[in-house]
Order: C-alpha cells, then sequence, then structure tokens
C-alpha cells in the first residue's frame, strides 16, 4: 500500500517520463519541416526579412545550443514567449486554463455523480426493462461522435431553437454596457450550457456503464449478503454497502478522465469555440508556435501524469484487496 | 492507514447520498433556467448604440509590429495611420497625414512632404519629428515589410515641425504606394521601449513582443477595452484629424461613437449571429455556402466588390516536363476558366487572364495573349493536341482521332520519344481552401484527357510551402494570393531570376534575361505612364511563356445588416476599410 | 413444541434446463437450545435449506412445496418485509467465506452496530455500546479492536466478528454455513469451541452445515446426512457415526475417517447429471452404492427406523436393520 | 490438437456469444456496413460522377438535397454524398481494423514475451506500457499530423497502433504470467520445448481469445481517433472519410443548411463504433465466465 517508498518511487518515474516527453517534444517540434514563417506568403516580406525573423526567434542556432536554452528557461520556470501573440505563454495558458478547467470540472463532476446514480439503479435491477434501456442508451451516448453529436446540439438547440449562443463564452455587448456581476455570471453560465451538455451526455454514459459493472460485482460480493441477513431494508443494502464500494472505481476514473478530457476537449472546444487549452494547443501547433504548443502540451502532460500518480495512490488507500 | 480510509469513506457516503433524483432535477432546470436568462440577454444585447462588427479570429497582437495578419490589421489600421493612402474609387495615391501631394525634385531627388496639423489620441502633437522616428525605427530594427523599402531614403530632415524632406538614393517608383504607406508612430509612445529594445541582443523580437494597452494614434477610433477571446471595444478619437475634413471628396466623420468588435472563432457562428443582428457588418468575406439563404434576407445586403487577388497553376520551370513553353501553353489552352467560375466561384468572380488582376485596372493589361478563350471543351482538346503534335508530342493512340473525333488518349510521349512519366499538382487541402483544392481536381481530369497521368494532390498547407517555396521540389501547383498590393511591384519579385531561389519568391524559377531588364528599369521609373508601358509589357511576357496560369479571381462578398448603419464605401478589396469606419451613419 | 419444524420441504432452480430439485421433501424439527448438523458432499442442497431458512433463496430458486413452522409462524408464507423482522433478529446466519462477510469500507462495530440498530431502533447508545462490549466479550475480540476495519483483521478475528455479529439480537436460531471452512485447523479449532460455547450459554438454536462430518460431530447433537437433495440418514451424533446404516454415511465416514481403507470411493458429481435432481422415486445413491444389487433397482426407498432418534432413507431394510458391519 | 481444441472453445463461445442480445445486434449492424464497404467499390462503375473524390455532377452546383440521382444529396461541389458514405465505411473499416489488429499484434507479442520472460525486461516493458499508455493519442496524433504536414490513411493507422498497444499487453502479460505454470507448460519444458515454441504453440492459443476480445475494443478507439483527426482537418486530404464529411461540411458552411449532409458521416460513425463495442461486451460475457448467467448454487 501507499508506503512513503512506493510514493518517492511513484515521484521519480513520473519526473523521469515528464522530462523524457519534454525532450522529445522539443526535437520532434524543431525536426519538422517549415517553421513559424514558412506560412506567411506576403510579397512584401523579403527573403532577408524571413532571415531577419527566423534570427530574432532564436531558430538559427544550433539545435543542441536552443535545447540546452530551452531546458535552461523551463527549469528557471520561463516557458518562453509565444511567437504568435508574442506574450510569455504563461499568462496566454492561464488564461484559457480558466476555461478549460470551469467547462470539465462542471461536466465531470456533474455527470459522475448523475451517472453513479443512475448505474446504481441500472445494476440494482439487473435485466430489467429499466436496466436495458438505461445501459443501452448510455451505451449510445458513449459511443457517440463527440464532434457530430456537438454540432448536431449546436444546430438543434442554438440554432432552430435558439435557446443557447452559438459560441464563445460571453455576449459582449452585455458586457460593456457594465451590467450587474449577475447577469456577467448567468451570462457565461448560459454561453457554458452547450458544451457542457455535450460532455455531460458522453461522460454520463461511461460512467453509468462503469457504475453499473462495478456494482454488478459488488452485489456478488458475500458481504452484501451478510447485509441481507441482517435483515437490512433493500435502500440501506443497496446505497450504503453496496454504492459505496462500487463508487470506488468511479471515483477514480473521473481523475482519469479530467486528464484524458483533453482529448474529447480540443474538438468540444473547437466547435464550440471555447478559449481554452485544448483549442489552443490545436491552434498553435498548426502555426508552428513552439513555445505555445509545447508548454500547452507539456501542461497537459504533466496533468495526464498526476492524475495517474493520484489515482495509483488512490487505489493503494481505498482498496486494500487491489494490489498491483 | 485507517484514519485515512475512514475520511474517504465518508467523503464517499456524501457523494453517493448526494446522487439523488433531485441532482437530475437540478440540471434539467439549470439549463432550462439559463436558456431563458440566455434569450432575455440576447434580446438586450439587440439594440445598443454601437457599430458591432465581426471578426473571424482573435487579432494576434495589438502592437502594430507583430500583429501582421488580417485581423491585427483591421484594427490597427484605424489606430495608426500612413501619410498617403490610396484613393476608395480611383487608387490614385492622396494626402493623408500630409497636407498636399509630395513635391518631387529630380535632380536632388528629394521628395518634400507637408503635414497636417493632426494630433495624437492623447491630444499632443503629430510633428514631423515622429516620422523622423518612425523612419529610424525601421532602419534600426530592420523591421520586416517597412525597412526594405525605405532603404532607398538615404536620410530625411525636418526644416519644421510639419515639414519632411526624404533624400533618395535613386528614383524609385514605389515611393509613394509603398513607402509612404508605412504607419507613422508617436515618438512619445514608443522612443523609451526602442531604447530598451536595442539593449537587447534580439530588438526586434523584444520589440515586437512589448505589450502595449492603449496603442496611440491618429487615426479616427482609439481602443477602449479589449477582452481576449472575446471582444475589442474602440470608441471614436475626438482628435481625429480627418474628422469633418473632405479628403477625396469623401466627408469624414466618424459618424459612430463606439465600435465594437466581436471576436467569433467559426464563419458559421459569425454569420448567423449577422442574421440575427447581433453584428452589423462581418469582417471577412462569404463562402458561396452561405449566401443562398442570406440572399432571401432582405435585412442583409451583399456587397460583391472586385478583388486584387490572384489564383493560379504554377509550373516548375526547372525540370522536365514543364521547361517546354509549348506544353505549358497547352495546358493554359485545355484549362476551362468559364468552368472553374461557373462552378467552384458559382460565378461570384471573374476570369483572370494577366497576372495583374483586371481589378486594378490602372495597371492591368487587357491584351495579353488567352489560351482557349471562348473555346468549348472539344475545341480546346483538339486545339491543345495540335500545339503538341506540332511541337512533336506524340501518342499510340491520339485524343483526337483521324476522324476528328475525341477519343481516350494512351500516354502521351515526350518529343524526344520517351514516355511523359506522371505528374502532381500540389494543392491546399479543401479545408485550408475548397475553391484551390477542387479546382486542381479539375484540372487533373483535363489533362487526363491530353493523355498525361496527371494527379491532383491536396497537401497540408504548411508543407505545401516548404515543397513549393522552400525546396522548389515539385512538377505543378495551385496557389493564390487572396490580398495583392496594388502596386504591380510584385512582379518583379515573382519572376525575376535573381530571386530565384530557395524560400525566396520566384518559386517557379522563370528566368528570362528582358524580362529582368524591365523589372529592374520599371523600379526606378518615377513616370507612372513610361512605367505603365514596362508593366503591360512584362504582363505580356508572362502569358506568352505562361511559368504562372492565371485561373480564376473571386469577387469579394461581404455581407451588411441595413437596419442600423448605412453608407459602407465600396473599393476593390471590399468595404472593409478605414473608410468605410469613417463614413458609415445610422439609417434614420 | 419444536422451535423450528421443517416438513416435506422440496426447493428447485429454474434454470436453461428446466427445474431442477435441489432439495427434496426434507423434515427435520429442532428444539430450543438444540443443534442439528447436515453433512453432504458440495451440491447436496444443504446450503440451500440454510438460505431458505433465511429466505435468502436466488431469484431463480422457489419453493415448490412444505411448510417451515419456526415459532408456530410458517416463514414459507412470510412477505419480504415481515422477512425482514425475522432475519437477523429470529434468525441469524455465520456464513461459508468469513474472509468476504465483513464490508470493507466499514468498521467492524459500524456494521455490528447496524445490524442491532436496525432491530432495535429506539435503543439508546448506552445500551448499544454495553451490548457491543458484551457480544465482543463473548467472541473474546479485545475491545480495542472494535472500531477496526475489516482488512486488519485476522481470518478468525474476521470469523469471529461474523459470530457476534449473528449473535447481535441474540436470536432463537443460527445457522452456520461452513463458518470454518476457509480458516486453518487451529483457527478452525478454536472457532468451532467458541460456537459450541456460545450456542449453550444462549441456549439459540443452531442448524451447522458442513460438508466436514468430523467437524459437524464436533459441535452437533443430532446429524442429517444428505445426499442429492435429500436426507438419507439422522440420528445423533453418537448413532450416526458408531453405527452408520446407510451405505452412503458409511461411505462418507470412510473416506473421511479410515486410512486403511484403499478402495476408491466413487462420489457422483450432482452438476455433470442434474436430471438426477428431477422427480423419481428411485434411490439416487444405488448408482454409486458400493452394497447395491438388483433388488434396488427400481424400487423406491422408504424411511427405516433403527432407533427413535435413527432414521435411514433406503430401499433394503434388512441391510440397515443388520448394519452390514462394513466397518 | 491445440488447435482442434482452440476451435472448439471458439465455437462454444460463438454459441453463447449469439444467443447473447448484444452480440446479435452488433453483428447485424455490422454486417450493414460491410455491405456498404463493399457497395463503395462498385458504385463509380455506374457512372464516373459517382466518385467519391473526384466525381462531379455537370449540372449541379450548389449543394442539393436527396433526389433520383443523389439519393442522398450533393456536397457543395456536386459531390454525391451517399457515395463518399460508402467510401467512408470502407476507409473506416479498413482503419479500425488494421490499426487494431497490428495493436494486437503488438500488445500481445510484447505481453507474452513479458509475462514468460519476466525480470528487467518485464519490467521495462511495462514501464514503457505505461509511458504510452498516459498519453492521450488524440492530441498526439494532432501535434505530429500538423507538424509533418498530413499524413496518408496508413501512417495513421500505424500511429494509432503504436498509441493503443499497452492496455492489451498487460492483460495479455497477466495471462500469460496464470499461465506460465500451469502442469502443461510445465511439462512442455520439462519435454525441453524452446521458448518460442512454447510461447506460439502452448501460451497464444490460450490468451488469443482474450486479444480478440480486446481487438474489439481497439476497433473502436481506432476509428474515433482517425475521425476526430480527419474533422479537425488533419486527416488524409485525398481520402474521403466520414470524419473528412463533417469536416466539409462544417467548413463550407453548410452545417446550419445541410442536414441531409450534417447527420449521415456522424450517424454512420457512432453506429458503427456503437457496433464494435456491443460486439465487444457480448464476448466480454462470453470470454468472461464471472459475467455469465449463474446456474444454480448447492
Amino acid at each position: 500500500m501507499a508506503k512513503p517508498g512506493y510514493i518517492l518511487l511513484k515521484l521519480v518515474e513520473v519526473g523521469i517520463i515528464f522530462f523524457v516527453i519534454l525532450t522529445a517534444l522539443f526535437f520532434l517540434f524543431r525536426l519538422s519541416p517549415g517553421d513559424p514563417i514558412s506560412k506567411m506568403v506576403d510579397p512584401m516580406l523579403t527573403p532577408e526579412d524571413m532571415a531577419h525573423l527566423i534570427q530574432q526567434m532564436g531558430l538559427d542556432r544550433p539545435m543542441w545550443e536552443q535545447y540546452l536554452i530551452y531546458v535552461k528557461n523551463f527549469f528557471t520556470g520561463h516557458l518562453g514567449v509565444s511567437f504568435h501573440y508574442g506574450e510569455p505563454v504563461e499568462t496566454i495558458i492561464w488564461d484559457k486554463l480558466k476555461w478549460t478547467i470551469l467547462l470539465f470540472t462542471t461536466s465531470t463532476v456533474l455527470a459522475a455523480f448523475v451517472g453513479v446514480f443512475l448505474g446504481k439503479i441500472a445494476a440494482w435491477h439487473k435485466g430489467s426493462r429499466l436496466d436495458n434501456v438505461m445501459s443501452i442508451s448510455a451505451l449510445v451516448c458513449y459511443t457517440l461522435f463527440i464532434p457530430w453529436f456537438a454540432l448536431l446540439l449546436l444546430w438543434i438547440l442554438g440554432f432552430q431553437w435558439g435557446l443557447f449562443p452559438l459560441g464563445g463564452v460571453l455576449t459582449p455587448a452585455l458586457w460593456i454596457s457594465n451590467a450587474p456581476l449577475i447577469t456577467r455570471i448567468l451570462d457565461v453560465l448560459h454561453h457554458l450550457m452547450l458544451p457542457l451538455l455535450t460532455l455531460f451526455v458522453i461522460n454520463l454514459g461511461s460512467y453509468l456503464l462503469l457504475m453499473r459493472s462495478s456494482m454488478l460485482s459488488v452485489l456478488s460480493e458475500d458481504y452484501i449478503l451478510t447485509a441481507r441477513a441482517k435483515g437490512l431494508s433493500e435502500k440501506v443494502i443497496r446505497n450504503k454497502h453496496a454504492a459505496r464500494n462500487a463508487a470506488l472505481p468511479v471515483i477514480t476514473s473521473v481523475g482519469l478522465s479530467l486528464a484524458f478530457s483533453i482529448n474529447g476537449g480540443a474538438l468540444t472546444e473547437q466547435i464550440f469555440t471555447w478559449p481554452g487549452i485544448g483549442k489552443e494547443l490545436i491552434f498553435a501547433v498548426s502555426n508552428n508556435d513552439y513555445p505555445l504548443a509545447q508548454a500547452c502540451f507539456l501542461l497537459i502532460a504533466l496533468v495526464v501524469l498526476c492524475a495517474n500518480l493520484i489515482v495509483d495512490l488512490l487505489y493503494a488507500w481505498l482498496d486494500p484487496r487491489i494490489t498491483y | 492507514m485507517g484514519r485515512i480510509q475512514k475520511n474517504t469513506s465518508k467523503l464517499f457516503r456524501k457523494s453517493c447520498d448526494l446522487t439523488s433524483p433531485l441532482c437530475l432535477v437540478l440540471v434539467t432546470l439549470a439549463m432550462l433556467g439559463l436558456g431563458i436568462v440566455g434569450l432575455f440577454s440576447c434580446s438586450q444585447s439587440k439594440e445598443s448604440p454601437y457599430l458591432k462588427i465581426g471578426l473571424p479570429e482573435e487579432p494576434r497582437s495589438l502592437n502594430l509590429w507583430l500583429g501582421t495578419d488580417a485581423n491585427s490589421r483591421n484594427i490597427l489600421s484605424q489606430i495608426y495611420q500612413p501619410l498617403f493612402r490610396r484613393h476608395p474609387e480611383t487608387l490614385e495615391m492622396i494626402p493623408w497625414l500630409a497636407q498636399e501631394d509630395a513635391v518631387f525634385n529630380e535632380k536632388e531627388l528629394t521628395y518634400t512632404v507637408k503635414l497636417r496639423k493632426a494630433k495624437w489620441s492623447d491630444g499632443s502633437d503629430f510633428t514631423s519629428q515622429d516620422v523622423l522616428f518612425t523612419r529610424q525605427l525601421f532602419s534600426d530594427f530592420r523591421i520586416p515589410r517597412y525597412h526594405s523599402h525605405w532603404q532607398v531614403i538615404e536620410k530625411a530632415e525636418a526644416p519644421d515641425d510639419h515639414t519632411v524632406v526624404f533624400h533618395l538614393k535613386e528614383p524609385s517608383a514605389v515611393f509613394l504606394p509603398r513607402v509612404m504607406t508605412a504607419p507613422m508612430v508617436s515618438k512619445k509612445e514608443w522612443e523609451q521601449v526602442c531604447k530598451d529594445a536595442l539593449a537587447t541582443e534580439k530588438p526586434l523580437r523584444y520589440l515586437q513582443d512589448y505589450q502595449i494597452e492603449k496603442p496611440l494614434g491618429t487615426g479616427p477610433f482609439m481602443l477602449q477595452e479589449y477582452k481576449k477571446g472575446a471582444y475589442i471595444h474602440m470608441v471614436r478619437n475626438p482628435h481625429f484629424f480627418g474628422r469633418g475634413q473632405t479628403i477625396g471628396n469623401l466627408t469624414l466623420g466618424p459618424y459612430v461613437d463606439h465600435v465594437l468588435f466581436n471576436i467569433y472563432g467559426t464563419s458559421d457562428v459569425a454569420i448567423l449571429a449577422l442574421k440575427k443582428g447581433d453584428i452589423d457588418y462581418y469582417w471577412w468575406d462569404i463562402q458561396p455556402g452561405y449566401l443562398k439563404d442570406l440572399e432571401k434576407d432582405s435585412a442583409v445586403d451583399l456587397h460583391y466588390n472586385k478583388k486584387s487577388a490572384l489564383y493560379y497553376l504554377g509550373f516548375n520551370l526547372r525540370k522536365a516536363p514543364f521547361n517546354d513553353k509549348v506544353l505549358r501553353q497547352a495546358i493554359a489552352t485545355v484549362v476551362d476558366k468559364a468552368f472553374i467560375l461557373d462552378r467552384i466561384l458559382q460565378n461570384h468572380g471573374n476570369p483572370m487572364h494577366s497576372i495583374v488582376p483586371a481589378g486594378n485596372h490602372f495597371w492591368h493589361n487587357p491584351d495579353v495573349r488567352k489560351y482557349g478563350e471562348g473555346m468549348d471543351k472539344e475545341t480546346r482538346i483538339k486545339a491543345a493536341f495540335q500545339m503538341l503534335s506540332d511541337a512533336g508530342y506524340s501518342w499510340e493512340i491520339p485524343p483526337v482521332a483521324p476522324d476528328g473525333s475525341l477519343t481516350k488518349p494512351s500516354d502521351i510521349l515526350l518529343p524526344s520519344g520517351e514516355k511523359m512519366d506522371k505528374f502532381v499538382i500540389l494543392t491546399p487541402p479543401a479545408d485550408y481552401d475548397p475553391k484551390r483544392a477542387f479546382a486542381g481536381t479539375m484540372i487533373q481530369e483535363w489533362l487526363r484527357q491530353l493523355g498525361m497521368n496527371a494527379f491532383a494532390r491536396p497537401m497540408a498547407f504548411n508543407s505545401l510551402l516548404e515543397t513549393v517555396k522552400g525546396k522548389h521540389d515539385f512538377d505543378a501547383f495551385v496557389l493564390g494570393y487572396g490580398k495583392l498590393d496594388l502596386d504591380p511591384g510584385y512582379l518583379a519579385s515573382f519572376f525575376s531570376s535573381k530571386n530565384d531561389n530557395p524560400r525566396d519568391w520566384n518559386m517557379s524559377g522563370y528566368r528570362n534575361p528582358e524580362f529582368d531588364k524591365l523589372a529592374e528599369m520599371q523600379k526606378t521609373t518615377v513616370d507612372v505612364q513610361a512605367r505603365k508601358q514596362m508593366i503591360f509589357e512584362m504582363q505580356t511576357m508572362l502569358m506568352e511563356d505562361v511559368p504562372y496560369y492565371p485561373l480564376y479571381n473571386p469577387h469579394i462578398i461581404e455581407a451588411t445588416v441595413n437596419k442600423r448603419f448605412g453608407g459602407w464605401v465600396e473599393r476593390v478589396d471590399g468595404i472593409g476599410n478605414i473608410w468605410s469606419l469613417c463614413m458609415v451613419q445610422p439609417v434614420k | 413444541m419444536s422451535l423450528l419444524s421443517v416438513e416435506n420441504l422440496s426447493i428447485g432452480y429454474q434454470t436453461k434446463k428446466g427445474m431442477l430439485k435441489a432439495v427434496d421433501h426434507i423434515r427435520f424439527d429442532l428444539e430450543e437450545g438444540d443443534s442439528l448438523g447436515f453433512v453432504g458432499e458440495s451440491g447436496c442442497g444443504k446450503t440451500t435449506i440454510g438460505m431458505a431458512l433465511m429466505g435468502l433463496l436466488p431469484e431463480n430458486a422457489e419453493i415448490l412445496e412444505g411448510r417451515i413452522r419456526f415459532q408456530g409462524r410458517d416463514l414459507v408464507l412470510l412477505t419480504e418485509p415481515q422477512w425482514r423482522q425475522v432475519r437477523g433478529a429470529k434468525v441469524a446466519m455465520i456464513f461459508q467465506s468469513a474472509m468476504n462477510a465483513l464490508n470493507p469500507v466499514f468498521p467492524v462495530d459500524e456494521q455490528i452496530k447496524e445490524a442491532i440498530v436496525t432491530h432495535q431502533p429506539d435503543i439508546s447508545d448506552a445500551d448499544l455500546s454495553e451490548r457491543m462490549k458484551q457480544l465482543f466479550d463473548l467472541v473474546d475480540i479485545p475491545l480495542a479492536r472494535m472500531k477496526n476495519y475489516p482488512h486488519e483483521y485476522s481470518g478468525g478475528m474476521k470469523q469471529r466478528a461474523v459470530i457476534a455479529m449473528a449473535l447481535a439480537c441474540d436470536p432463537a436460531l443460527i445457522i452456520a454455513d461452513e463458518p470454518t471452512t476457509a480458516l486453518d485447523v487451529i483457527v478452525q479449532d478454536q472457532i468451532l469451541r467458541e460456537i459450541k460455547m456460545v450456542q449453550q450459554k444462549t441456549r439459540t438454536g443452531l442448524i451447522f452445515i458442513s460438508h466436514d462430518i468430523a467437524v459437524v460431530a464436533s459441535v452437533c447433537e443430532r446429524i442429517c446426512v444428505m445426499y442429492a437433495g435429500q436426507i438419507v440418514e439422522t440420528g445423533t451424533r453418537k448413532e450416526v457415526f458408531k453405527s452408520p446404516r446407510h451405505p452412503y454415511t458409511q461411505t462418507l465416514l470412510g473416506s473421511y475417517l479410515s486410512l486403511d481403507n484403499l478402495k476408491d470411493i466413487k462420489v457422483p458429481d450432482m452438476k455433470e447429471s442434474p436430471d438426477q435432481l428431477t422427480d423419481t422415486n428411485e434411490c439416487r445413491f444405488s448408482g454409486a452404492c458400493p452394497s447395491c444389487d438388483r433388488k434396488c433397482a427400481g424400487r423406491s426407498p422408504e424411511w427405516i427406523e433403527i432407533s427413535p432418534t435413527h432414521q435411514a432413507f433406503c430401499c433394503n431394510p434388512g441391510l440397515i436393520r443388520r448394519g452390514h458391519g462394513k466397518n | 490438437m491445440l488447435n482442434k481444441y482452440f476451435m472448439l472453445r471458439f465455437y462454444k463461445g460463438w454459441q453463447i456469444f449469439i444467443q447473447n442480445p448484444l452480440g446479435k445486434t452488433g453483428v447485424i449492424i455490422l454486417g450493414v456496413f460491410m455491405v456498404m464497404a463493399i457497395a463503395s467499390f462498385f458504385v463509380p462503375l455506374i457512372d464516373p460522377m459517382y466518385d467519391p473524390m473526384t466525381g462531379i455532377d455537370p449540372d449541379i452546383k450548389l449543394s442539393t438535397g436527396p433526389s433520383l440521382t443523389h439519393w442522398l444529396g450533393t456536397d457543395n461541389v456536386g459531390r454525391d454524398i451517399l457515395a463518399q458514405l460508402l467510401e467512408g465505411a470502407k476507409v473506416a473499416f479498413v482503419v479500425g481494423l488494421s490499426a487494431a489488429f497490428f495493436s494486437i499484434v503488438i500488445g500481445t507479442l510484447v505481453g507474452m514475451i513479458a509475462g514468460y520472460a519476466g525480470g528487467l525486461l518485464d519490467a521495462s516493458l511495462m514501464r514503457l506500457a505505461d509511458i504510452i499508455m498516459v498519453l492521450p493519442s488524440l492530441v498526439i496524433l494532432l501535434i505530429l499530423a500538423s507538424l509533418f504536414g498530413q499524413f496518408n490513411i496508413w501512417i495513421i493507422v500505424f500511429i494509432i497502433a503504436i498509441m493503443r498497444w499497452p492496455a492489451v499487453s498487460r492483460v495479455i502479460r497477466s495471462q500469460t504470467l496464470s499461465l506460465k505454470h500451469r502442469p502443461f507448460i510445465e511439462a512442455s519444458r520439462v519435454a525441453g520445448a524452446s521458448h518460442v515454441r512454447i510461447i506460439f504453440r502452448h501460451i497464444m492459443p490460450n490468451v488469443l481469445p482474450l486479444a480478440f476480445l480486446y481487438m474489439t475494443f481497439r476497433v473502436t478507439a481506432a476509428i474515433l481517433v482517425e475521425a476526430a483527426l480527419s474533422f479537425l482537418g488533419f486527416g488524409d486530404p485525398s481520402q474521403v472519410s466520414w470524419g473528412m464529411m463533417l469536416q466539409w461540411v462544417w467548413k463550407s458552411g453548410h452545417m446550419f443548411q445541410a442536414p441531409y449532409w450534417l447527420i449521415p458521416p456522424g450517424l454512420c460513425i457512432s453506429l458503427l463504433t456503437l457496433a464494435f463495442y456491443m460486439l465487444g461486451r457480448a464476448m466480454d460475457e462470453v470470454l468472461d465466465p464471472r459475467l455469465r448467467k449463474e446456474g444454480q448454487s448447492g
């Protein structure tokens, strides 16, 4: 279980992996064809200008030198300045991260709660019509193609019924006409709804299925029989004895999915033009904005690694029976 | 250990008890509730005094040395002003920050420019010192785009606060259109920054990365607030020199006090916002796909304007088979511009016959050699077949049978007798520019009817440029320039043989001594008419040798809502220009 | 009258292959404070009986006929809510695998308290903790360990805790289903003594289910030997142990006791041929019976009384009466 | 002999499998898509204008709704949507199956070797697996794709495979570990069988069913990733795929006007993944006895 030694080991491991990724990333970016200015098709830009720009970006230096600088800066906390925005990467990322966090924590947590709740019911009535309906629809939700689903929502709820805005995070007109704070918050929430709904539905599916199966395996445990033998009411057995054990894997997977949300995040943010990390990453990458892209990806990697670490430890704590 | 577990188990107790039906109800309620709030807030946003303009993307930066992308320029061009700019209709250079036309002294090689009594938006005066400073800045930092042109100035001096005299190294044809159109910046705002920058080992980078909260300019508007990823709020500049003045027979405003730029990520959303009336104008051209239902909408005005753009099929003249002029001409002949126009642009554009677009009416040479003009498919193929067979190309099965009927030809053989091996036409991918991608596909089909096995291959834009411009390792490609400068100087940069090296602008490797000579000459020819002759001459040469074959030139289609504001200024390249923003006024 | 009397109880499982009888016309009585052991190989239906007495039969099982009289009421007729009154309160169970019988995410005491509180909702905290102390003393688990989590307990302690849980509301009847199988011999011994001692102290009725006749014998006054869903022999510990009459009993004893007996014991496996459990009056052991002759074939066995307390179920009265000293 | 045993096992599995409702629906849906994929070969033969990539209907300029000549309508340059849909089915199968297959092959091999060899090799391999497992595959692909221009479909497949083997190898490994000390392995080792032989003749047949199970899940993942990639515009631009179609409808500004264009591709992606997933679930129940319906308890 979670002995300090174990934790230390894990930490070291994470550190190493991270450094590997960091290095791999650097060379990946530098060895790829094209550079930040190769996209500029502006006849007014002479080759001299381009050379000058490259030199100013420090891309004319030998690779190893660039690498050393990059590593040094990284460990002295300088992620560099974005080629595209000319702003320190940290500030940009923080700007975007706020929105990503807002979107994903809310959607994941909501989905987890509802999913656990429904999964519990489904498992409890295993084989009933209710169960079948629930788990099939969960399956469907789970396998929905995110962008497509997002586009559909956009089309129906946003366009046809005009219930929600079609993108962005706020209504400019509302904000400059210094509206009261509450209205602004509501405005943001209102913009949040569609992406939230998308992610919610998709996560819901997976959590429901997860909860259901883990609940089923718990229900076949002996202590459930014991609980029955005590003459406890079904409700107590289900909610207290079964659900709590069954919830463990879900809780842990919440941690993981928060990290992996980046995957689906890129898509969702792209479609709803939600100014989050995922969207930024895609943008930065397709513009060869090395510092920004690298920082974004490192951030993601870091989050994922930490999430895994935490999950490992959590498991070790929560469930002495599990050993790996 | 046990304790930890107890806590965690507590935690789970909570979590599980929370998951009650309430949760579901809550979620749904929240959604509906917010839905309503949203509607209310939207309806609220409907009536407001602002001129609302949609931007397709986040501007790169409000630092004009970095913000060279379309969106940044749209914003900055309202702030930083040049000494001269082009008149929207005549397209001639007219004084802007300058008081009157520049006076050229032949033998001294000097331009004398009188400046307006303009003020910076903070109320301080705009003086000749600022101009000198700007010039110094260009050369100190070798500012891309400007430095190369400003080099022509040997020295500049300011006899008084509102006069600047530029001493030129050599006569320059592009002094007004290229040099004098550079934005002027305030000494006050930049002096300190420049000092610091020059102290670092990467001055330009420092300058570009410098964060400016409120750009200081002389233009009609100034920045009020910039909310990243959401909007840019600009207000009228009380000190704008042009207000109430009549410049180029337009009495300038601006007639609106606030301009609000909404930043949208995608065109769909922006255009829907337009239809809903959330914005008055979307500063981007509209894909034909949207036109169908925009035309139905009576509240929306569509503006079709000529574009100074060039979309062309380029050949690699450095190697076979395209080093043969006849082959290129034959290909030019089979390419059905009318079809491309009709199918891809859905007739929102005009065919292109010279490198200089027709929209640029002053420099465009209307009578260059035209290929396959007015022919139908069959005659095209026959004509091309004729040209090729005359030049010694042959087929097992020729595309045109002896009896004059079209057949499916076998592979074409070069004059040397060996088979022409397959070649690739590189195009941008469909998502970057569907027009070019599909144009490529069609050209492929046409060439196959001549027995050439051509393959149109969409390629990610980055690597496309890398291959074509960087490595020169290609057969043919379809590319274009959305915004060509109105001065035809680019002819020189695209086709002079001295630019035929990697990363430089002569991508197809065109080498023609006479052309080079003209190209050099026109640069220093100050007499416009003389220069015009040369430019025409050059165009004729190019269309004879077809290193590039111009394909089409789309109209720029823009949409405005006519309910609140009117008076947009139409111009080649559309209504998105400073004139519009100076002229637009609320409709009664 | 007796605490528990089961009258020709039959229980069947609904499976893909149709209705399988796991328990076939069982009858037995149990007096106040008396202890009865069920012994037989796995699959013979003994666990099913236990479950039936707890009203915890799986969904696909149903009671086909018969009555379970407990304290004068017929448990077969109880509804689920009524069952809940009985379970834990009047009838308690000690489960097979003690290892997993406790919920890993709750402290032990909490789980036991739960049992009490469910049946005596208005018990005062004082009484409750008093009661807990008694229980833990009874099964001697140090009070200090009360608040621990199951996985911090040893196997034996877990089992003790389970026993304590069963005793929590001092029930009139305890059903112990293989309570010691998972434990090593030493602990097993302690636990058995534990159970016996407790049972005598609290004068509860005990039904002890095991495949190990020796274990049963060490705990119970009376023993029922089961085979293929039927009781084939019943009697006091002495009777069954000293003079087993039914061939199957003898085989069982043989397989456990005599080291010198070398003939391999054919023990037919239920799972392979479940159709044996479908209705048939023929002797089910005949297939494997060492002393079966053609006289048996086709005859249906009946109860043969050796003594008022000792009966066997066979179709060969002579054989049974004679006791045909196989050993 | 082992193979016969394997076949038998497979057959038994199939029996249970086909009784399972999930499995049945999955198979049916798959069948439909199979037909579509096969049809894609013949459609262009009817008329070149039905070629999904280059076929252009001469008398259609705008995207038009369903008609007799184009049952699902056309896209904005007059290409037949149905044809593209069929082509997409083909591509989806190719991508999904091949990616899954490669990842399974890699995963199984690594798993078996790691499990069988144990020791340092095992440890290092599993570490590697961990590292790869924590990387979000879509993002990786995005970066690679946009850095190196665009990929052709096979490179994408390959990268997906590379990203997806670890989960498999973990399972296979544990399975191998449990097999390693089974009598019949011991026996053959005593009998002097070479390691290679043991791995391939004795261990592999026993782990293959599991591998199959995982294959179905890989397929879903692969299809989704490819689609997502193409949707974001980093796919193979010279290759029609469902993701591409969605991307075209989105980028060409038809998503709010051409539901007949917007809905089919996504629907297909979702359905196909659903089908494979159902298959996986069904197999799960076949191969994992714990999930099977309990028989009687004695």
